[in-house]
């Protein structure tokens, strides 16, 4: 047992864990924290708390994440290397240890530029590869970069990484994974699936490197809200892949049933992904669409959540 | 195209093998620049209105050994003429005129469109198989 | 070689003018522009056509905004070496501002040579570059000081990369192999990626790179092998 | 006089010591001539175009006789108060009307075919020399893309030639394609002999350019002795072929005022004319096809479009 904490408890277990994702208040109020806690609750394992996400300015993911420990959720602190460098990102480990966080999600996080803050200086003094490998030093061998003296106190961590099976190069995509595996990595949550056959194909790739034992992988899925949403993330977002099919649908369903179309779309996805072995969970990115992930694990069947 | 320098100077003396090998490496650089050298030089009409966009010549008030053109016709037209036969001290003038009378930045302006800088980097490279360099 | 790119006209006006106000010297306040032979004039930043221009533009903006600032313009071969700035010290001694066209190494060099005179920058330094073609160049190199080009088959990932990543392609590569930061920039990873294999050297890719050393990254003095007892040792470190 | 060109807009600074010893034109003299002198001219590159010039002109007089059936007839028709025709075309006839019966027929037909040879062998030539240059696409970060860039106004503004020079040549240009394509008497003989013809301008005006293109001839000649930067430059060469090309001007000049009534004026005007015609590609009036090439198709900082061609061919 490498963290003790209950997402590595149930992916030990072998049942099928289910993540999701939550943002944190542009702001100081705790109360929009308090409530999306509510909400996930007893559904899913442990939540995301994003890091900044597009380089947007929000709260601080570690005081977000110590808020939802406040109310009994498991947190995912996100961590990006865009805003850090090795010795705050090295402290800021130990410090939400210290507050009793276990999950941490190595990240590259998104180019400053696409943010609200285009002029700051980048950092990116080591990568999502390398914060991966550090983690994995500071919690087997307690051990700072590239110093000898050991920290005191355990620092137990459950490493995850981020997978993209669908961005350029794909065929580089499985052994990139692989690398991450053999940085230390011990789950991955992959960019959202839509179209499974190439997250198959993806899968099929990573089980002949023999990196989804090592390394448990949760399948990224996002509920599509409307066609026009669907169609901003083709064009906008990089490395996500959204198959004809599943776009005409969108289209054809009417406005208010759009919602219930994208999610009866997800419930569809999460089955068929199941059924790809080497899959151990799924990593619901509903943002700012929390309430929905209730129905969504409910329709997937995947209630209760083992204790 | 390798025409032509192969066969020259396999003599057995050291000291003219030598010479040979750098006059054979002399012939190839001109070998290989022979057209680009004899099209721009005979197109030159002697105009010298190249001289006022170097600064090398504004700067030196006007010193017409400065002018790019008159860099050019002296250090490749010179070294092109005698096959690159010159004695020791018209060497070092070359050199002198290729290197520290140039910057080589490429920005002297031809209104007949010739490439100055190109015929002054032969030059210079010619040099340099010499194993001549600026002092 | 280093690349740079006029300031607008009117920030340069405006510092000059600035000056100007601040001083009140004599009827007219004479300015010097030197540009500069190498860099600066090869990539048509700061050579002896670009500061006529300039000057000529410059003094335009003086009449019309009534500012008694005369330009004259100088060019050396080398901004970046003491020789070539000793050319000029009549010339500076009669003016009363410096407005140097070359890269950032030249102005301070030019400000550190005549310290009692201000220097000011007309040029913007913008990368170490490659001339692609007449007028258009591109960044190539950060002078990260430790160069890791020869694990990324020569093209680096800290210049050519928006993230400087070390270890293959982030996740956010567009379908048509260009990076996430958008106007077509191509991702420098997937590049790399393509000629390690032709070259055959994909392990190498699949090896973990350790973070970057950024140590001796301050202020960079170069003292060359065999030149130490010239200069005494360099051991300031 | 010492023809001072005025000061140049390179340097705006007002006029004063610089630490190099200043440049005076008149002590310049010496130290021009103390710079090694040119080679002579005949030992040029340029000697086999010389030699081949030569070659030519031998062949078209001893053409002339067998072939001048169609120009006599001519000839016979226009008989212009010029040639000494009046007298009756016996079998000895002058030599001087059998040379301007050649000069003006095979020896012009032989010189536009051997200038136009000329020009293509350049054309290949500058094919060879060049290759094709091929745009990769370019991306521009946002940083990149700030950076100011001068316009093409500027650039133009400040370019590096004299405005009195400029005008000078580009008149001189001009008129020098202009005049003999427009002339009357020209087009009169262009008419006759192919019953097309160019427009022609009033043969004043024509004689007045013609005189134009002289003076001009004649500040450039000036210019290439007094101004120091480019009399160390020129060699006898520049000098025969600066006078070859005012040779046709000056004996069309004459002609047209009758200055004299020897039929050897017609004659050198029409041979100096196929002269001048033949010695375009060989000699350096070769600037002319390679300025065409040059600037329009070599990609360069002054090409004139974006160049799609650059030196360096395939050799």
């Amino acid at each position: 047992m490498k963290s003790g904490s209950n997402l590595e408890k149930t992916l030990q277990a072998g049942h099928f864990a289910v993540t999701a994702e939550l943002g944190p208040p542009r702001g100081t109020d705790p109360a929009p924290v308090e409530k999306k806690a509510k909400l996930l609750r007893g559904v899913v394992d442990a939540v995301n708390v994003t890091d900044n996400q597009s380089a947007v300015v929000h709260m601080s993911s570690i005081a977000c994440a110590a808020l939802l420990l406040r109310h009994g959720v498991e947190p995912v602190m996100q961590m990006t290397c865009r805003d850090r460098n090795r010795i705050a990102i090295q402290s800021d480990i130990l410090g939400a240890s210290a507050l009793g966080i276990r999950n941490i999600l190595c990240i590259s996080g998104d180019h400053h530029s696409l943010g609200d803050q285009p002029g700051a200086k980048k950092v990116y003094d080591i990568d999502s590869t390398q914060l991966v490998a550090l983690a994995r030093r500071l919690r087997d061998e307690k051990l700072v970069l590239a110093s000898q003296d050991e920290v005191c106190g355990e620092v137990p961590l459950f490493i995850g990484t981020a997978a993209n099976p669908f961005a350029s190069p794909y065929e580089l995509r499985a052994q990139l994974f692989a690398k991450k595996v053999r940085a230390g990595a011990d789950f991955a949550q992959t960019q959202c699936v839509f179209d499974v056959a190439m997250f198959a194909d993806w899968m099929e790739k990573v089980r002949s490197l023999g990196a989804h034992t090592a390394c448990r992988i949760l399948a990224g899925i996002i509920p599509l809200k409307s066609f026009r949403m669907a169609r901003y993330m083709v064009e906008n977002v990089p490395g996500i892949v959204i198959p004809d099919s599943i776009l005409t649908r969108m289209e054809a369903a009417p406005k208010e049933k759009a919602a219930a179309e994208g999610i009866q779309i997800c419930s569809e996805i999460i089955r068929q992904v199941k059924q790809i072995e080497g899959v151990a969970g799924i990593h619901i990115m509903a943002i700012e669409w929390e309430h929905r992930v209730p129905e969504i694990v409910e329709k997937a069947g995947l209630l209760p959540r083992p204790a | 195209m390798e025409a032509g320098q192969t066969g020259v100077g396999r003599q057995r003396v050291n000291g003219s093998t030598a010479s040979a090998i750098v006059m054979h490496r002399i012939g190839r650089v001109l070998q290989r620049n022979r057209q680009m050298i004899t099209l721009s030089l005979q197109a030159c009409a002697h105009c010298a209105l190249c001289a006022e966009s170097c600064f090398k010549y504004v700067h030196s008030g006007r010193d017409p050994r400065f002018s790019p053109s008159y860099k050019a016709i002296n250090t490749i037209g010179k070294i092109f003429r005698k096959k690159g036969r010159l004695s020791e001290s018209e060497y070092q003038a070359v050199s002198s005129l290729a290197w520290e009378s140039c910057a080589l930045c490429m920005r002297c302006y031809c209104p007949v469109g010739i490439s100055i800088p190109s015929l002054i980097a032969c030059a210079r490279s010619v040099c340099r198989e010499r194993g001549i360099f600026p002092r | 070689m280093i690349t740079a790119a006029q300031k607008p006209r009117e920030e340069i006006f405006a510092m000059i003018r600035s000056y100007r106000e601040a001083q009140r010297p004599r009827d007219f306040l004479q300015c010097l522009t030197v540009g500069c032979g190498g860099c600066a004039s090869i990539c048509m930043a700061g050579g002896q056509r670009e500061i006529l221009g300039l000057n000529e533009q410059l003094t335009e903006m003086a009449r019309s905004a009534k500012v008694p600032v005369r330009f004259s313009s100088v060019t050396v071969e080398r901004q970046c070496n003491p020789q070539f700035l000793e050319d000029i010290e009549d010339m500076v001694r009669d003016s009363d501002c410096l407005l140097s066209c070359a890269c950032g190494a030249g102005a301070q060099h030019l400000g550190d040579r005549y310290a009692d005179k201000p220097v000011f920058p007309a040029l913007n330094t913008l990368f170490l570059g490659v001339d692609v073609d007449t007028g258009l160049y591109e960044e190539r190199c950060r002078a990260c000081k430790s160069c890791v080009l020869g694990q990324t088959a020569g093209i680096c990932p800290l210049t050519r990369c928006s993230k400087g990543v070390l270890n293959g392609p982030c996740g956010g590569t567009r379908a048509d192999g260009t990076c996430e930061v958008g106007n077509g920039i191509p991702c420098a990873w997937s590049s790399i990626y393509e000629r390690m294999k032709n070259q055959g050297r994909l392990a190498e890719i699949l090896e973990i790179k350790p973070p970057m050393d950024w140590r001796e990254k301050g202020q960079g003095v170069l003292v060359q092998a065999g030149f130490e007892a010239r200069y005494g040792r360099a051991g300031r470190g | 006089m010492i023809l001072q060109i005025r000061r140049s807009p390179y340097n705006t600074r007002a006029p004063r010591a610089c630490t190099l010893e200043p440049y005076p034109v008149r002590k310049k003299e010496a130290r021009v001539s103390a710079l090694e002198r040119r080679e002579h001219w005949l030992a040029k590159p340029r000697l086999p175009g010389l030699v081949f010039l030569f070659l030519l002109l031998g062949m078209a007089c001893a053409g002339a006789p067998q072939t001048d059936a169609t120009t006599s007839a001519s000839r016979a028709a226009s008989a212009d108060a010029t040639s000494s025709a009046t007298k009756s075309p016996g079998p000895h006839r002058a030599i001087t009307s059998v040379l301007y019966d050649a000069a003006q027929g095979p020896a012009l037909r032989l010189c536009l075919l051997a200038a136009g040879l000329g020009i293509l062998y350049r054309a290949w030539q500058f094919r060879r020399l060049t290759r094709a240059l091929h745009r990769q696409p370019f991306a521009r970060s946002a940083a990149s893309r700030a950076a100011r860039v001068p316009s093409a106004r500027e650039v133009r503004r400040a370019a590096t030639s004299h405005p009195v020079m400029k005008t000078a040549s580009f008149s001189f240009h001009l008129f020098l394609f202009l005049v003999p394509l427009l002339l009357p008497a020209h087009n009169l003989i262009l008419h006759r002999s192919l019953h097309v013809s160019l427009p022609s301008i009033p043969s004043p005006i024509a004689d007045w350019l013609t005189m134009v293109v002289v003076a001009l001839g004649a500040f450039f000649l000036a210019r290439r002795i007094l101004v120091p930067r480019v009399r160390v430059l020129s060699t006898a060469y520049d000098y025969a072929v600066l006078l070859l090309v005012l040779g046709p001007f000056v004996t069309g000049l004459m002609a047209y005022h009758h200055v004299s009534s020897s039929p050897w004026l017609m004659i050198a005007h029409v041979a100096s004319a196929d002269l001048l015609l033949l010695a375009v590609p060989f000699t350096k009036l070769g600037h002319m096809p390679f300025l065409i090439f040059s600037r329009f198709f070599v990609s360069g900082e002054y090409a004139w479009r974006q160049g799609r061609r650059a030196w360096g061919g395939s050799a």
